[in-house]
């Protein structure tokens, strides 16, 4: 079994272990994220040391229609996948006390499977089963434990990304199709479609990749389902859904997207870059109405992927190795963010901002791990925040018009707009009538240990984000226009 | 000072706070919250030897430059972090460091018996080091990372009593203030990279010398200057950015005195030292920066002489003073304008500390002129301290103030034109509205004092020590002007660099030498400070009444003066217009619109749905019916064509 | 003359359509089917392929249009609310048949000796018989397999357990 | 001759689907069904005829049985509905609906 | 021994299964339970004897090619489910296989009449069972039975018509003619229109859910998938015959707005065999989608062996759910809120069946529906594509909705909590095939990956 392949079965062994251990499903899940985490650590030093040179696991030989069981990593990936294992640790760790059944476990070790899957996958055909298998733990992480009206969100969620991504699929055939015009052979490698001439079909092809992804990311016009699914899930589901599902879309359009349509790309850029300000700035605008503590920060998610896309469409050597490192930095800082909001929700069953007030003094330690990860989110240097967004930035100034960049910066200016005003609400201003803070204790051993690992982190890529940008840069390097 | 420990000496310079803030934290505040105070003040102590230690070293043997990693490197360029300790660093730095000991050592007895008293003192000194980090940087990444700090430390303090509505929301728009500054910090940043491709100073101060000498200037530079001075008007308070410090003094009083006096506000001017180069090699740049520094100090002088509340007169009076320094800068004077920056620091300082304790006295964080009046026997050292440093700001010959304030008049007048008229109304304003502060709160009975019950009493030694040695320190501040001098205008700016074989002293363009003593100045300068006085005596004291007088008689005219001429409503119209534009985003054009129309497409299909088995009745015929014209098309389709 | 005589059969199989579909008696129905099927079978036999129109007669005339006649019988359709009073089939439309009918036989009797059958090959009724159950061997064993099963629907419902 | 049959035969396909559709009770429109295969018959006799092949007639003789089966089939299920007292009208046939 | 015999085997096995059934009805006084094991037999026979049968053409009547073979195995096995679940007694057991045994004929119908023959002997006993099958109220089943039979004779009769004008033009019954004037195209019309009868297009679909509402959910079943089956193979095979540009260009279109449709419809259903029925109008769509694609495509085999993959996949997951509906008797949506919670075997493999259904990845369904629309997307269909793509989302409406229902809610208390052991095991069987087929291309791979 090689190591690639182990790093997405090893999830699924660990799904059905939970779903068949009952009671002890939470150690069963542990062992397996740990056991994940590692392997992925294991996989990422090889890449390290070869400067990011990847190593590529060609499957067996093509089976039928042309499909290849083909995975590959390099630093991209490989950083991707160990993001998806430390949250899934993260997670575990998050809900260890929460009474739910095995199937919880479960759900989240198969999702844990399903988005290494993603990131490893160099076959489309192999691509686009885990890319839609994603959504089914996800559907019952959101429908089974998540609050009030979680049954319509559930199923909004799901049927939202399945629109998206069939286009997609239309999209990746058309491709297929064509290269089998152009060279008669049957393939679904991304490698081997990479030169397809995608002839008149080109921009509706790329329009479908991009709705397919764009969706994910989400990008301004197809985001309206994620306040939904965010507010609806469970802490946990909120952590994996931000923290990774999200980078699914960015990671499609840099691996598949980008590199299939070339020409398209470079000639609608232009007004994908302005997409992309455009949410980063509109999400901050939105994120400011809010007064649902987590369809704040699902908001907040929409701004910082705006930021995120930004960099990936500059096609700069600084926007992608933005982009890349602000899908880690993302990933940490919201799923803080959402653990928080999760343990507040936890205790209080409420996650309005004027159902608290006055938490500084009932749980310091909540409003000081708060304060931290908000200082993080909106993007204070010296924290992970501002390195992927400062990069992100100066990659969209140098490559093209300055609107795009000085757009940016105003999303980064709003950020604190929403933010503060909100930790104020709970923590500062004194409690209001019908608030619920009686009822929030402060953070236990185990909440703090995972918020103190968080913050560490989020410290250590702010003041040293170098390592991290060095394991990326090189296997961006071929998507520098 | 061996060469070899200079290097340990200056990272001493972090590494105090640093374990002082780590061992407060995880230690002292679970443990003894009380005791919180003593490890940060041994490190500024510690700070202050360091930072004096240097400024001999930097005197005797020039400025270095010391490397400490590769912070982030893609593509073509990038970014390490280092110190740069430097003439105008060293001696601003050490300003910093006494000012700053002072104060922490008044906050550790004002700040007594306060719940929050471990939080205030971390960070108290979260704030110190970041100021360390910001003077001492030596690129312009690491500048804004704890530019950014010093800005969060402001929030914090700012708001540290943050069940009072008023400190919420002043710390809110500090911060945000700041933020709209940093908007302009960051694009600079990003064309700074863009364009020289280094962020060091040193380098792009070399870059910049070249295309200069070569005749041409990089695309950008201008814009780049333009937001660079953008930022420093909202870190040092400068029109039209100036709006978030008067609000600021909701903070604890050590706050106000060290941050929004001495040190933070001159953040801003200090950045603006350190990108001189690039503002002075584009033309229309410094007269920009000197026509801000002279309205704003005209504007904000007027405004404080009308203040009711003395930590207010006191915030008007630094944007005001702040406005001079700018206004050097524009001159051209840098080395005038470090020398205000340090006097400044000295007598604000002492002053704020004196407000305190009048506040103290009354048991408030801050007094009203109404409610103060006679007090100049019940708190003599206040008094005494008060009046040392009014008499330095209001420039009166032998103390610090005149050596600075007047010098900056002096080049103004040199200058001729507004800049002229502007330095002697700013002199008589600052005059004016000190002394009309001194004589409302220490001497003569005020009538409407009856109902006041506090009878005000001196603080004791923790109190009135550090304001006495403030006090003196301003007083004699004029005789650190050789000094200073040499750090900023003998040749130290600059690192001995060799360009092509030619040994380029870079030296800062434009910062003539400081002028020379001259009896002009001194003549000017008191008549100035007298007018101002006479004045302040003139409609406080013989007038007794006319200080609430003018308040009743023309309402108008108060509400011209509390909204600063129309501008606070202008930025308040400008907030509630972003607000209205989020909530319009998020309510209805995201959840309404937007997510609306798509869940109606949802809708949509389920009514068709229905509509279509409501068609289908079950009827035989029907159906029959349907069979055969759908046989009839295909045959239609079929047959035709 | 061959040609007349299915002229008017066919005319006559025509008429006799419209009045079934047009006859509010079922009853009136059938009897006016039975007629189109003779006729039919009559222009099978002037084409040619007199063992058809045997057939035709025999099964379908015969067996189905018997079976339908007892099932309206039985399913009392007869006394339906009718579209004309009387039971009996209306008289001009037995009196337009009677007329066909003698027509026809006038004609054919009237032409050359029945050479019509000449019009198709000769021997093709013998070649149709042999086909039947050489190479159509399949169908036709089919087709009384799917007999076989058709009369499994006059069995009664199994009694509901 | 040809013009003819086929008049008749088209003729009489209309008349029987004409029958199927129009009419309400169920036994005349199974009427119509056997009237429209006669109709097909008719022009498969025809054209064998025509092209003297003695498979299609075959067919007929085939199509015949066939008809004779499904005419049965037919029978017995209108019998059994008559019998389940739903009465022998095809539009009260729609409690399946929707 | 009768040379056809051989070809024909597996018809023979049916054969014998009839009068095999009828036989022990008639002579064993108190009906034999074990009549069912005797049903299972003979389609078990005829998968046997498939195996055996080689490919010919013994003119005019039987032309048993690749096509044919595939087809026959797919309407086989389709049929299989039904027998295991007991087809009631030896009458219905006989009908049942009287019409596999049609669908047999229909596969290796080599000309226009035997295509008759076979579209009749499937449809006949269909109507019978349709009309005897289950518990349900008497009175539904035989007005199903009605509607189906008229439906049918009509089919039927147009069938015949057409033929008789493709006659006329060509004078011949089996394939093979030049081009056809108006009057043969014509005749491929309406032959055409019987065959889309069969299969449910949109303008002649009105009889299929009254039919598949109303008889028992495993005779359902088997209706939607080996008749199904067949009836694209008739479809195939006329336009096999004629192959006319017409089918090219309407065929794709009808498809995708059958999909539409029937998905539409189906998000509406109260009644779960109901919206089964509409949700397979909705697949048959699809197959009108591939078939439209293999005739603009010229016949290309990749092109139908997209299709019998599709069925295959089909049978699978229509099979799987009506035994569901057969195992736990739930009629309505309401019944079927919270029932996860009850039994958890068979919701969940309900559930799988319901994502194949939808066309989710890990599962066949998705890979039957990729494999239809790539060879539309060969055929340059992209309008119809899209359209059957948007006809798939909407489908998730009530596919998702089924399960959101099952496991998302409260258990309500009027639900029937009875599980009928045989159903059960085909609904196990359907779903775990279901997955398996989704990832069989990628299986060599896979098993190479985890032992190298």
């Amino acid at each position: 079994m090689s190591l690639l392949t182990a790093l997405w079965v090893v999830p699924l062994a660990g799904a059905v272990a939970c779903a068949l251990s009952g009671r002890a499903a939470r150690w069963t899940s542990l062992a397996f994220s740990l056991a994940a985490l590692a392997l992925s650590a294991a996989a990422l030093r090889p890449v390290l040391a070869s400067s990011g040179a990847g190593l590529a696991l060609a499957g067996g030989a093509p089976g039928a229609f042309g499909v290849s069981y083909a995975l590959a990593a390099d630093g991209l990936s490989l950083s991707l996948v160990g993001l998806t294992a430390f949250l899934n640790l993260i997670c575990v760790a998050a809900s260890w006390d929460l009474d739910v059944s095995a199937g919880y476990w479960a759900c989240f070790q198969a999702l844990a499977c399903a988005l290494c899957g993603v990131f490893l996958a160099r076959d489309l055909f192999l691509f686009y089963i885990f890319w839609e298998a994603t959504l089914i733990p996800m559907f019952f992480i959101i429908g089974l434990w998540g609050s009030d009206n979680r049954r319509r969100a559930a199923l909004k969620f799901f049927i939202f990304t399945f629109a998206g991504s069939i286009f997609m699929l239309l999209a990746l055939i058309a491709v297929v199709v064509l290269h089998q015009r152009a060279t008669g052979e049957w393939t679904w490698n991304l490698a081997a479609l990479r030169g397809t001439d995608l002839g008149p079909a080109a921009p509706w092809i790329f329009l479908g990749l991009l709705v397919g992804f764009g969706v994910k990311v989400p990008m301004v016009p197809l985001h309206t389902w994620l306040p939904d699914a965010h507010t609806e899930a469970p802490a946990a589901g909120s952590v994996m859904l931000a923290g990774v599902m999200l980078k699914m879309g960015v990671y499609g359009i840099l691996r598949v997207a980008l590199p299939l349509a070339p020409t398209v790309a470079a000639a609608w850029m232009p007004l994908l870059t302005l997409l992309a300000a455009i949410s980063a700035v509109y999400g901050a605008l939105c994120a400011m109405a809010q007064t649902d503590l987590k369809r704040l920060v699902a908001y907040s998610s929409i701004a910082h992927l705006g930021f995120c896309l930004l960099g990936v469409f500059s096609g700069t050597a600084q926007g992608l190795a933005g982009a890349a490192l602000l899908m880690i930095n993302h990933g940490i800082t919201t799923g803080a963010l959402f653990l928080l909001v999760g343990f507040l929700y936890e205790r209080a069953h409420k996650r309005g901002l004027s159902d608290f007030g006055g938490l500084a003094e009932r749980a310091p330690r909540l409003a000081f791990f708060f304060g931290f990860s908000i200082m993080a989110s909106i993007g204070l240097p010296g924290l992970n925040g501002f390195v992927g967004e400062f990069l992100c930035l100066s990659g969209i100034w140098q490559s093209s018009l300055p609107i795009f960049a000085v757009l940016g910066v105003i999303g980064v200016t709003l950020a604190a707009v929403y933010a503060l005003p909100a930790y104020q609400a709970v923590f500062w201003a004194p409690e209001g009538p019908g608030s619920v803070s009686a009822k929030v204790r402060d953070l236990g051993a185990r909440e703090s240990g995972i918020l103190w690992t968080l913050c560490a982190l989020m410290l250590w890529i702010g003041l040293a984000p170098q390592p991290w940008l060095a394991a990326l840069a090189p296997s961006l390097r071929g998507l520098v226009r | 000072m061996t060469p070899a420990q200079v290097p340990i000496v200056a990272w001493l310079l972090f590494l105090a706070p640093i374990s002082a803030i780590l061992f407060g934290f995880f230690i002292l505040r679970p443990l003894k919250p009380e005791w919180t105070h003593w490890p940060i003040l041994l490190s500024c102590a510690v700070v202050a030897v360091a930072s004096v230690a240097l400024a001999a070293r930097v005197y005797a043997d020039g400025s270095f430059d010391l490397n400490f990693y590769r912070w982030a490197a893609v593509g073509d360029w990038g970014v390490d972090f280092g110190l740069r300790i430097d003439g105008p660093c060293v001696a601003v730095l050490t300003m910093v460091a006494l000012v700053g000991s002072l104060i922490h050592v008044y906050a550790a007895s004002y700040m007594k018996g306060d719940p929050g008293f471990s939080r205030f003192f971390l960070v108290f000194h979260l704030f110190f080091l970041a100021m360390i980090g910001l003077l001492t940087a030596n690129n312009y990444v690491q500048m804004y990372l704890f530019w950014e700090l010093v800005g969060l430390a402001s929030y914090l303090l700012i708001g540290f009593w943050y069940q009072k509505e008023s400190a919420r929301k002043a710390a809110l728009k500090a911060f945000l203030t700041n933020r709209v500054g940093d908007f302009g910090f960051l694009l600079a940043l990003l064309l700074i990279l863009t364009t020289f491709r280094v962020a060091q100073f040193h380098i792009i101060y070399l870059k910049v010398l070249v295309l200069a000498s070569g005749g041409h200037t990089p695309e950008f530079l201008p814009l780049i200057g333009g937001l660079l001075i953008w930022a420093a008007c909202a870190k040092s308070a400068q029109f039209p950015l100036y709006f978030w410090l008067p609000d600021a003094m909701e903070g604890p009083t050590p706050t106000s005195a060290l941050m929004h006096a001495a040190t933070m506000v001159t953040a801003g001017v200090f950045l603006l030292i350190r990108s001189w180069p690039l503002i002075a090699a584009v033309p229309g740049l410094p007269t920009a920066v000197a026509a801000i520094g002279a309205f704003t100090a005209l504007a904000s002088a007027v405004i404080a002489g009308t203040r009711k509340d003395l930590k207010r007169i006191l915030a008007y009076s630094t944007v005001s003073h702040l406005g001079l320094m700018m206004l050097a800068l524009g001159l051209g004077q840098i080395g005038v304008a470090v020398f205000h920056l340090i006097v400044h620091g000295f007598f604000k300082a002492a002053l704020f500390l004196c407000a305190g304790n009048v506040g103290h006295a009354i048991h408030q964080p801050t007094a009203n002129v109404d409610e103060v009046g006679g007090w100049r026997k019940a708190l003599p050292w206040t008094y005494a301290c008060f009046l040392l440093a009014a008499l330095s700001l209001a420039g009166v010959f032998p103390f610090g103030g005149f050596f600075s304030k007047d010098a900056i008049v002096d080049a103004a007048l040199s200058r001729g034109g507004l800049f002229a008229a502007a330095g002697l109304l700013v002199s008589i304003g600052s005059a004016f509205y000190i002394f009309r502060m001194l004589f409302l709160t220490f001497h003569g009975s005020r009538p409407e004092q009856k109902g006041l019950s506090a009878h005000p009493h001196e603080a004791g030694f923790g109190f009135v020590a550090p304001i006495v040695l403030l006090a003196v320190g301003s007083a004699f501040a004029g005789l650190l002007r050789p000094l200073i001098e040499r750090l900023v205008d003998g040749g130290l700016h600059g690192l001995p660099v060799s360009v092509g074989g030619v040994a380029l002293q870079m030296n800062l363009p434009g910062s003539a030498m400081i002028p020379g003593f001259e009896w002009r100045a001194l003549l000017i300068g008191t008549a100035m400070a007298a007018i101002g006085a006479g004045a302040a005596y003139a409609l406080t004291m013989i007038d007794a009444g006319w200080d609430w007088r003018w308040r009743v008689s023309s309402p108008r005219l108060v509400r011209v003066f509390d909204t600063d001429f129309g501008w606070k409503t202008l930025i308040g119209w400008i907030a509630d217009g972003v607000t209205g534009l989020g909530n319009f985003a998020g309510r209805v054009l995201d959840k309404k619109w937007w997510d609306g129309a798509i869940e109606s497409t949802g809708s949509a299909a389920l009514g068709a749905g229905g509509l279509l088995s409501d068609a289908s009745r079950g009827r035989l015929n029907e159906a029959l019916w349907w069979m055969a014209a759908g046989a009839a098309l295909l045959l239609a389709a079929g047959g035709l064509r | 003359m061959t040609l007349w005589a299915v002229v008017i059969a066919g005319a006559a199989a025509v008429v006799f359509a419209a009045a079934m579909l047009w006859s509010r008696s079922l009853y009136n129905g059938a009897v006016c089917l039975l007629v189109v099927l003779l006729q039919t079978a009559l222009i099978y036999v002037l084409r040619g392929a007199p063992l058809l129109g045997l057939l035709q007669v025999m099964i379908y005339a015969g067996a189905v249009m018997v079976l339908t006649v007892i099932t309206i019988m039985a399913s009392g359709g007869a006394s339906a609310a009718e579209r004309f009073a009387d039971f009996a089939l209306p008289r001009g439309l037995a009196a337009l048949g009677v007329a066909a009918v003698a027509a026809e036989i006038a004609l054919t009797l009237a032409g050359a000796p029945p050479r019509a059958a000449a019009v198709a090959a000769p021997g093709l009724t013998a070649a149709f018989g042999g086909d039947l159950f050489h190479s159509y061997a399949l169908a036709t064993e089919a087709v009384t397999l799917l007999m076989f099963l058709a009369a499994l629907a006059v069995l009664p419902d199994k009694e509901p357990s | 001759m040809n013009a003819a049959v086929w008049a008749t035969a088209g003729a009489l396909f209309a008349l029987g689907l004409a029958a199927v559709v129009l009419r309400r009770q169920m036994l005349a429109m199974l009427l119509g069904v056997e009237l429209m295969v006669a109709a097909a018959d008719l022009a498969l006799v025809h054209g064998a005829c025509r092209f003297s092949d003695p498979e299609a007639l075959a067919a007929v003789a085939v199509i015949l049985a066939v008809a004779a089966a499904e005419a049965v089939v037919g029978l017995s299920l209108i019998l059994k509905v008559l019998r389940s007292g739903r009465g022998l009208d095809a539009g009260d046939l729609t409690e399946l609906r929707g | 021994m009768n040379p056809l015999m051989y070809p024909l085997a597996p018809q023979a096995a049916l054969a014998a299964g009839v009068f095999g059934a009828l036989g022990l009805g008639l002579l064993v006084r108190p009906k034999p339970v074990w009549g069912c094991v005797l049903a299972a037999l003979a389609p078990l026979a005829a998968l046997a004897a498939l195996r055996v049968v080689p490919p010919g053409y013994w003119p005019p009547l039987v032309d048993v090619d690749a096509k044919s073979l595939g087809w026959q195995f797919v309407i086989y096995a389709g049929a299989l489910p039904l027998a295991f679940c007991a087809p009631g007694d030896d009458v219905e057991t006989a009908l049942f296989l009287g019409a596999t045994l049609g669908m047999g004929l229909l596969a290796v119908a080599g000309n226009l009449l035997m295509l008759f023959v076979g579209l009749e002997f499937m449809s006949l006993p269909a109507y019978l069972l349709v009309a005897r099958s289950g518990e349900g109220p008497r009175g539904r089943r035989l007005e199903a039975a009605v509607k189906y039979f008229f439906a049918g004779a009509l089919a039927g009769a147009l069938f015949l018509f057409g033929m008789a004008l493709y006659y006329a033009e060509t004078g011949r019954l089996g394939p093979g003619a030049a081009a056809l004037g108006t009057l043969g195209r014509a005749g491929v019309s309406l032959m055409a229109a019987a065959a889309l009868f069969k299969i449910g297009a949109v303008p002649l679909h009105w009889w299929l859910p009254d039919v598949y509402e109303a008889a028992a959910p495993e005779v359902t079943g088997f209706l939607s998938t080996s008749m199904k089956a067949a009836a694209t193979l008739f479809l195939v095979r006329v336009i096999q015959i004629a192959p006319d540009p017409m089918f090219g260009a309407i065929l794709p279109w009808l498809g995708a707005g059958t999909a539409l449709f029937g998905a539409l419809l189906a998000l509406r259903q109260e009644r779960l065999q109901r919206l089964l029925a509409y949700s397979s109008l909705s697949h048959a769509g699809l197959l009108i989608l591939g078939v439209g694609a293999w005739a603009r495509l010229g016949g290309d085999p990749r092109a139908l062996a997209a299709l019998l993959l599709y069925l295959g996949a089909y049978a699978l997951m229509s099979n799987g759910a009506f035994a569901f509906l057969a195992a736990t008797g739930l009629e309505t949506r309401s019944q079927l809120r919270g029932y996860a919670a009850r039994s958890a075997g068979a919701s969940a493999a309900f559930a799988v069946l319901l994502f194949a259904l939808g066309g989710v990845p890990p599962t066949g369904g998705f890979l039957a529906k990729l494999l239809v629309f790539w060879q539309a997307l060969r055929a340059g269909l992209a309008g119809p594509t899209a359209l059957a793509a948007v006809a798939s989302v909407v489908s998730l409406g009530y596919y998702l909705g089924m399960v959101r229902d099952m496991y998302f809610d409260a258990p309500q208390d009027t639900a029937v909590p009875r599980t009928v052991r045989a159903p059960s095991l085909v609904l196990l069987t359907c779903a775990i095939g279901v997955v398996l087929l989704g990832v069989a291309p990628l299986l060599r791979g896979l098993v190479g990956g985890l032992w190298p």
